[in-house]
C-alpha cells in the first residue's frame, strides 16, 4: 500500500508545471505518472489560423528557452516546403544564434540541476555566468530569449566586426568558467553522490523508449540531428558529438557541459569562416506556398525537434504538428521515476530525475484549454480535491 | 532586585540574546551573499541590519491560522517550548563575562540535553500537523536525530575532559585555545554536526525545499512561524557561543581588568562570528546530500572520529 | 561518425520488397525524406518491416483531420525521416497500437488519442494527459469541426 | 566541497548583482523596443494591422482618414509592422516597454 505523494503543478520550487503522481512507500518511490495538462495554449489549432508569416511568432513562443530551435525549424520548414533557399551567410548566422541559444539554455539548466539538490552557490553563480550570454543574443538579435531573429528566408540582424569580437572575447571568460565547472562536477563528492546512479536508463531502454537529445547521449545511444541529418552548415564546422555511457543523471550533466564547451568553438569557429553576402531572401507579400507536405528536424538544446506541415495552397497551413524534444522523453523519466531493477529511487531524487531531462512543459502541452461549460475551472478545483480524498 | 531582573531580561538576558540572534542570522545571510556574488539584505536599515527583524515584524501581521486535522494544543505548545527550551540553553553560554547569565556544576551536560529536547520538539511540531510534507520532514528530523547527536556530544565531552571540569564558566575562564593540532579534528566535527542540527545546507533535509516544499515548517504561519525561526537564530547563537566557549577560550581576550566587561562581548561577538563565518562557508560550498547518505556519513566517520578525538583529548593533551 | 541506418533509396526499395502492393504510393522528396502510404490493413506489417531494417526510432505521431478520415503519420528514422502515411474513417477510428515494437510511442498514441479520438488497440495506459480534467468526452479539439471559443477571463 | 576556492575568490569580485532602481543595466543599445509612429508618412494602407500576428493594430480613422491604433498591451515588438509598412511610417526604438496604471497611456499613435 504506497502513499500517494503529488509532486504537484503548484509545486514552489518544481520548475515545470506537471503533476507528477508519485506512489511512495516510505522514502522509496514505486510508481509514477505524469500528468501536463496544466498549461496547454493550443498553438497547432492557432497555428492553422494563422498566416505563414504571423506563425513565426507563435512558434517562436511556444519555449521560453529554445526559440532559437523553434524558429530555425520552422522557417527552415517553409522554406524547403516553397522552395526558397537560404542565403549561405544567414544559414552561418542561424547556426551561430542557435548554438548561442544552446549554451545559455545548458547554462540555465545546469543551474537548475544544482538547484534541484540544493546548491544554492552553483545555481547563484550558474545564472551569474548565463547573463553574459544574453547579453551577447541582446546584442545579436536585439531580444534576449525571444529574439525574433530567424525569419522565413534568413536573418533580421547581421553580425558586424566589433560584435564579433565581443562574442568571442566573453565567450573566452565563459568557457573558463565552463571548465571549472565540469572539474566541479567531476570532483566535489555531495554533486557526485548525489547525481552517479540517479535516474538509471540503460542504453536499451533508451533507444526501446525513445528518448532524445542528452538523455539519449548520456546512456550511450549516439543520435544527434546535427550529424546525422544535417540541417544548416554543420557539415563544415567540425564539432563532435558528446556521448558518455554511464546512464544517469551525472552522465547527462557532464554531456550537457560537454556540449556548451562545443558550441563554443563551434561559434568561435563560424566567427572566423563566416563568408559574406546578402543575409534575407525576399519572399512575396501575401505568401502562398504550393500544396504540400514537409519535414523539418533540428536539435534544439533538449533533443530532436521535429516540425510537420502541410499545406492546401492558401496562406494558411492546413496542419501545423509540432513533436518538442520533452514529449519523447516523458515515457523514459517515468521508467526512470520507478524503482526497479535493483535501482531504488528516493523521494530526494525525484527532482533531479525529472530535472535530468530539462523539461520543458510549455512546449509539450499544446492545446486551447477551453471551458466548455463557463465555471468549470470552479468546479475542477473542488473535483480535484474531491477525487484525493477518494483515492 | 531590580538588577537581577534587568540582567535576566535586557543586558546578557534575553533582549540582548535576541538582538544577538538576528545579528547573527543578519551576518549569516549576508556573508553568504557575498560568497555568492551577490548583495543579501540591503534594505532593511543600514546595510540591511535591520532585515531579521523586518522579518520578524512582517511574520507577526500576518493572519494565523491552524490547519484542520492538526492537534490545536500541540501545534500552538510547540514553538512556544522550544523557544523557552532554546533561550535558557542559550543563557548558559558565558556571552559578556567568562560567567554566564546561569552558572551551575556540570551546564554542559544541561544545554546538551536541552539541545536534544529542542530536536524532539521539531518532531512533535511536524508530526503534529497533518499535511503529508510536514510528517515526512518530522520523520527526517528524527532520523538526522540518531546520526549527529552523538558526535556533537562527544566532541563536547572531550573538550570537558581535556578541560577536567564540566562548567562551562571554568572552561572558559581558562581561555585557552583548543583549535590548533589535535583539537582541529574536534573543532571540525562540532562545526558539521553544529551545520546538521541546525538544518543547515549540506544537512538541511528535514526542510528540503525542493522535495518537501520546507518540512516540517510547512503548516506554520505567522507568530508560530515567527516564533521557530527566532528559535533557530537563537539556536545559531547557542551552537557559536558554545563552539566559542569550548574551542576558541571563551570571551576572554588582553583586556585591561578595568575594561573587562566592556571589551570581553566585543571578544564573543568577534569569535562567534567567526565561527558563523564557517558555518556559512560549509552553507555557501556544498549542496545536500540524501538522508541515507547522511546516516552512512554519521555512523561511518564522524562517530568514530569522535571516539578518537576523545580518546586523544583524554590522554594525549 | 554517422549513424549505421540505411539511406532513404534503401528503406523505400525494401519497403516496395516486404509490401508489394500494399505500399499504395512511395515517393522520395528530399536526401533523407521520404512518403510513404499504406492502408490500414496494412499498417503493421509496415512498420515491422521498418523495425526488421533496423529503423528502431519512432520520431511521432502526426494525426490529421481529412474532413470524413483521420491520417495517420508514423515518423520513422534516425538520420532518413521516412513517413508512413494510413487514413484511417472517422466512424471507426482504430489502429494497431505500436507499443509493442517501440514502447515509448505510448505518450504518442495518448495524444493522438486525445486530440483526435483515433484509438490505439493494445494500448495499456490510454490516459488524459494534455487535457484538463474537466474536458468533456467525445471533443476532440484538433479536429476541423471543433471551435476553440476564446478563453473568457475567470472574473 | 570543490568550491570552496571559488566561492572564496567571490568575496574579492566587484557583486553580479544591479541595484535595480539606483543602477541600470548597461544594454546593448541594439533592444526592439517601444513602435514610434509619424502621422504624415501614414497613407492608411491597412498593411500593418492585417500583418500583425497578436492583431495589436486597430483600424482606425480621423480627420486624414484611415490610419493604425497601436495597442501596447497586446504587442509582441516582432516588428513586423515596422517591416511591412511601405511608407516607413512606424518607426522602431530601443525604449523598453512603459509601466503604466491607466491603459490610455499604453496607446501609440
Amino acid at each position: 500500500m504506497g502513499v500517494y505523494l503529488p509532486v504537484g503543478p503548484q509545486h514552489p520550487i518544481h520548475p515545470e508545471a506537471t503533476l507528477i503522481k508519485l506512489k511512495i512507500e516510505g522514502e522509496y518511490v514505486v510508481d509514477a505518472d505524469i500528468d501536463a495538462s496544466f498549461v496547454h495554449r493550443g498553438i497547432e489549432k492557432a497555428l492553422e489560423r494563422k498566416t505563414y508569416i504571423q506563425g513565426l511568432f507563435l512558434a517562436e513562443r511556444i519555449c521560453g528557452i529554445c526559440n532559437a530551435a523553434h524558429t530555425i525549424c520552422y522557417s527552415i520548414n517553409i522554406e524547403s516546403l516553397a522552395g526558397i533557399e537560404a542565403p549561405k551567410r544567414a544559414q552561418w548566422l542561424r547556426l551561430i544564434v542557435e548554438e548561442l541559444a544552446r549554451v545559455s539554455s545548458h547554462l540555465l539548466w545546469l543551474g537548475l540541476l544544482a538547484h534541484s539538490i540544493g546548491f544554492e552557490s552553483l545555481f547563484m553563480l550558474a545564472f551569474r555566468d548565463r547573463e553574459a550570454v544574453l547579453d551577447l543574443m541582446e546584442g545579436i538579435t536585439g531580444g534576449r530569449v525571444t529574439t525574433g531573429y530567424n525569419v522565413i528566408g534568413g536573418v533580421r540582424r547581421d553580425i558586424d566586426a566589433a560584435m564579433a569580437h565581443k562574442i568571442k572575447s566573453s565567450l573566452t571568460q565563459l568557457k573558463e568558467r565552463v571548465l571549472k565547472y565540469k572539474r566541479l562536477l567531476g570532483e566535489d563528492p555531495i554533486v557526485r553522490a548525489r547525481t552517479v546512479g540517479v535516474g538509471y536508463l540503460s542504453s536499451s531502454e533508451a533507444k526501446e523508449l525513445l528518448a532524445v537529445g542528452p538523455v539519449a547521449r548520456a546512456s550511450g545511444v549516439s543520435y544527434d540531428i546535427r550529424v546525422d541529418d544535417p540541417y544548416l552548415v554543420h557539415e563544415e564546422v567540425p564539432f563532435n558529438p558528446v556521448v558518455y555511457d554511464t546512464c544517469d543523471a551525472w552522465g547527462r550533466a557532464m554531456v550537457r557541459v560537454d556540449e556548451i564547451l562545443e558550441s563554443i568553438g563551434m561559434v568561435t569557429y563560424a566567427l572566423d569562416n563566416i563568408p559574406s553576402g546578402e543575409i534575407r531572401a525576399r519572399i512575396p507579400q501575401f505568401f502562398k506556398p504550393p500544396p504540400g507536405e514537409n519535414i523539418a528536424r533540428v536539435e534544439a538544446p533538449r533533443g530532436e525537434l521535429l516540425h510537420y506541415v502541410r499545406s492546401d495552397g492558401t496562406d494558411k497551413p492546413y496542419r501545423y504538428k509540432v513533436r518538442t524534444p520533452t514529449l519523447a522523453n516523458l515515457a523514459a523519466v517515468i521508467a526512470m521515476l520507478r524503482s526497479h531493477g535493483g535501482k531504488v529511487v528516493h523521494i530526494a531524487d525525484v527532482p533531479v530525475i525529472f530535472g535530468s531531462i530539462d523539461p520543458c512543459i510549455c512546449c509539450t502541452a499544446r492545446v486551447l484549454v477551453v471551458d466548455e461549460k463557463g465555471s468549470a475551472r470552479e468546479t475542477s478545483l473542488d473535483d480535484l480535491s474531491a477525487r484525493r480524498r477518494a483515492r | 532586585m531590580i538588577p537581577k531582573l534587568l540582567q535576566v531580561f535586557v543586558y546578557p538576558g534575553i533582549l540582548y540574546m535576541v538582538t544577538l540572534a538576528f545579528f547573527l542570522e543578519w551576518l549569516d545571510r549576508k556573508f553568504v551573499a557575498r560568497l555568492q556574488n551577490r548583495v543579501g539584505p540591503h534594505y532593511a536599515g543600514p546595510y540591511g541590519l535591520l532585515q531579521p527583524l523586518a522579518d520578524f515584524v512582517k511574520l507577526l501581521t500576518k493572519e494565523s491560522t491552524v490547519p484542520s486535522g492538526a492537534d490545536g494544543l500541540l501545534f500552538t505548545l510547540c514553538p512556544v517550548t522550544a523557544f523557552i527550551v532554546v533561550t535558557t540553553a542559550v543563557s548558559f553560554v558565558p556571552m559578556t563575562s567568562t560567567r554566564g547569565l546561569l552558572s551551575t556544576e556540570g551546564d554542559v551536560v544541561a544545554v546538551l540535553a536541552l539541545i536534544t529536547i529542542y530536536l524532539l520538539l521539531v518532531y512533535t511540531a511536524g508530526a503534529s500537523s497533518p499535511s503529508r510534507y510536514s510528517l515526512v520532514g518530522a520523520v527526517r528530523a528524527a532520523h538526522m536525530l540518531l546520526g549527529f547527536e552523538l558526535p556533537l556530544m562527544l566532541s563536547c565531552l572531550s573538550v570537558v575532559a581535556s578541560a577536567g571540569s564540566f562548567k562551562l564558566s571554568e572552561i572558559a575562564a581558562q581561555k585557552v585555545w583548543r583549535v590548533f593540532g589535535l583539537h582541529a579534528l574536534g573543532f571540525a566535527i562540532f562545526l558539521i554536526a553544529a551545520e546538521a542540527e541546525l538544518d543547515r545546507l549540506p544537512f538541511d533535509i528535514p526542510e528540503a525545499e525542493q522535495e518537501i516544499v520546507s518540512g516540517w515548517l510547512v503548516e506554520y504561519s505567522s507568530w508560530r512561524l515567527a516564533l521557530l525561526r527566532l528559535t533557530k537564530d537563537m539556536e545559531l547563537l547557542l551552537l557559536s557561543g558554545l563552539a566559542t566557549t569550548l574551542f576558541l577560550g571563551g570571551p576572554a581576550g588582553p583586556a585591561p581588568p578595568s575594561a573587562e566587561n566592556l571589551l570581553y562581548p566585543l571578544y564573543f561577538l568577534a569569535k562567534t562570528a567567526l565561527v558563523v563565518f564557517l558555518l556559512s562557508l560549509i552553507r555557501a560550498s556544498s549542496a545536500r546530500i540524501r538522508l541515507d547518505q547522511f546516516v552512512t556519513l554519521c555512523w561511518r566517520y564522524l562517530v568514530p572520529a569522535s571516539f578518537a578525538y576523545l580518546m586523544l583529548a583524554v590522554w594525549v593533551v | 561518425m554517422r549513424n549505421s541506418e540505411p539511406g532513404v533509396e534503401e528503406v523505400v526499395s525494401w519497403l516496395r520488397e516486404q509490401l508489394g502492393g500494399a505500399l499504395l504510393e512511395a515517393k522520395v522528396t528530399g536526401r533523407r525524406r521520404a512518403f510513404v502510404r499504406v492502408d490500414r490493413e496494412h499498417f503493421k506489417a509496415a512498420m515491422i518491416a521498418l523495425k526488421e531494417l533496423g529503423m528502431d526510432f519512432l520520431e511521432a505521431l502526426t494525426g490529421i483531420d481529412e474532413g470524413n478520415n483521420i491520417e495517420v503519420i508514423a515518423h520513422v528514422g534516425r538520420s532518413a525521416s521516412i513517413a508512413v502515411k494510413t487514413t484511417v474513417p472517422k466512424e471507426d477510428p482504430r489502429l494497431p497500437s505500436l507499443v509493442y515494437l517501440y514502447p515509448g510511442a505510448e505518450i504518442y498514441e495518448r495524444e493522438v488519442w486525445e486530440m483526435l479520438g483515433v484509438v490505439f488497440e493494445g494500448n495499456p495506459r490510454l490516459a488524459r494527459t494534455f487535457l484538463p480534467e474537466n474536458w468533456p468526452k467525445g471533443v476532440y479539439p484538433l479536429r476541423r469541426d471543433y471551435e476553440p471559443k476564446h478563453p473568457e477571463p475567470l472574473r | 566541497m570543490a568550491l570552496v576556492l571559488d566561492v572564496l575568490s567571490n568575496l574579492l569580485r566587484k557583486r553580479a548583482t544591479v541595484l535595480y532602481p539606483e543602477e541600470r543595466r548597461e544594454e546593448p543599445g541594439t533592444f526592439r523596443g517601444v513602435l514610434g509612429f509619424d502621422r504624415n508618412l501614414c497613407v492608411g494602407c491597412g498593411l500593418c494591422w492585417r500583418a500583425c500576428p497578436a492583431s495589436a493594430i486597430e483600424a482606425s480613422k480621423d480627420e486624414r482618414g484611415a490610419r493604425p491604433l497601436f495597442r501596447l498591451e497586446k504587442c509582441i515588438y516582432c516588428y513586423l509592422c515596422v517591416e511591412v509598412c511601405p511608407r516607413k511610417a512606424i518607426k522602431a526604438s530601443t525604449q523598453r516597454a512603459p509601466v503604466v496604471d491607466d491603459k490610455s497611456r499604453l496607446k501609440v499613435g
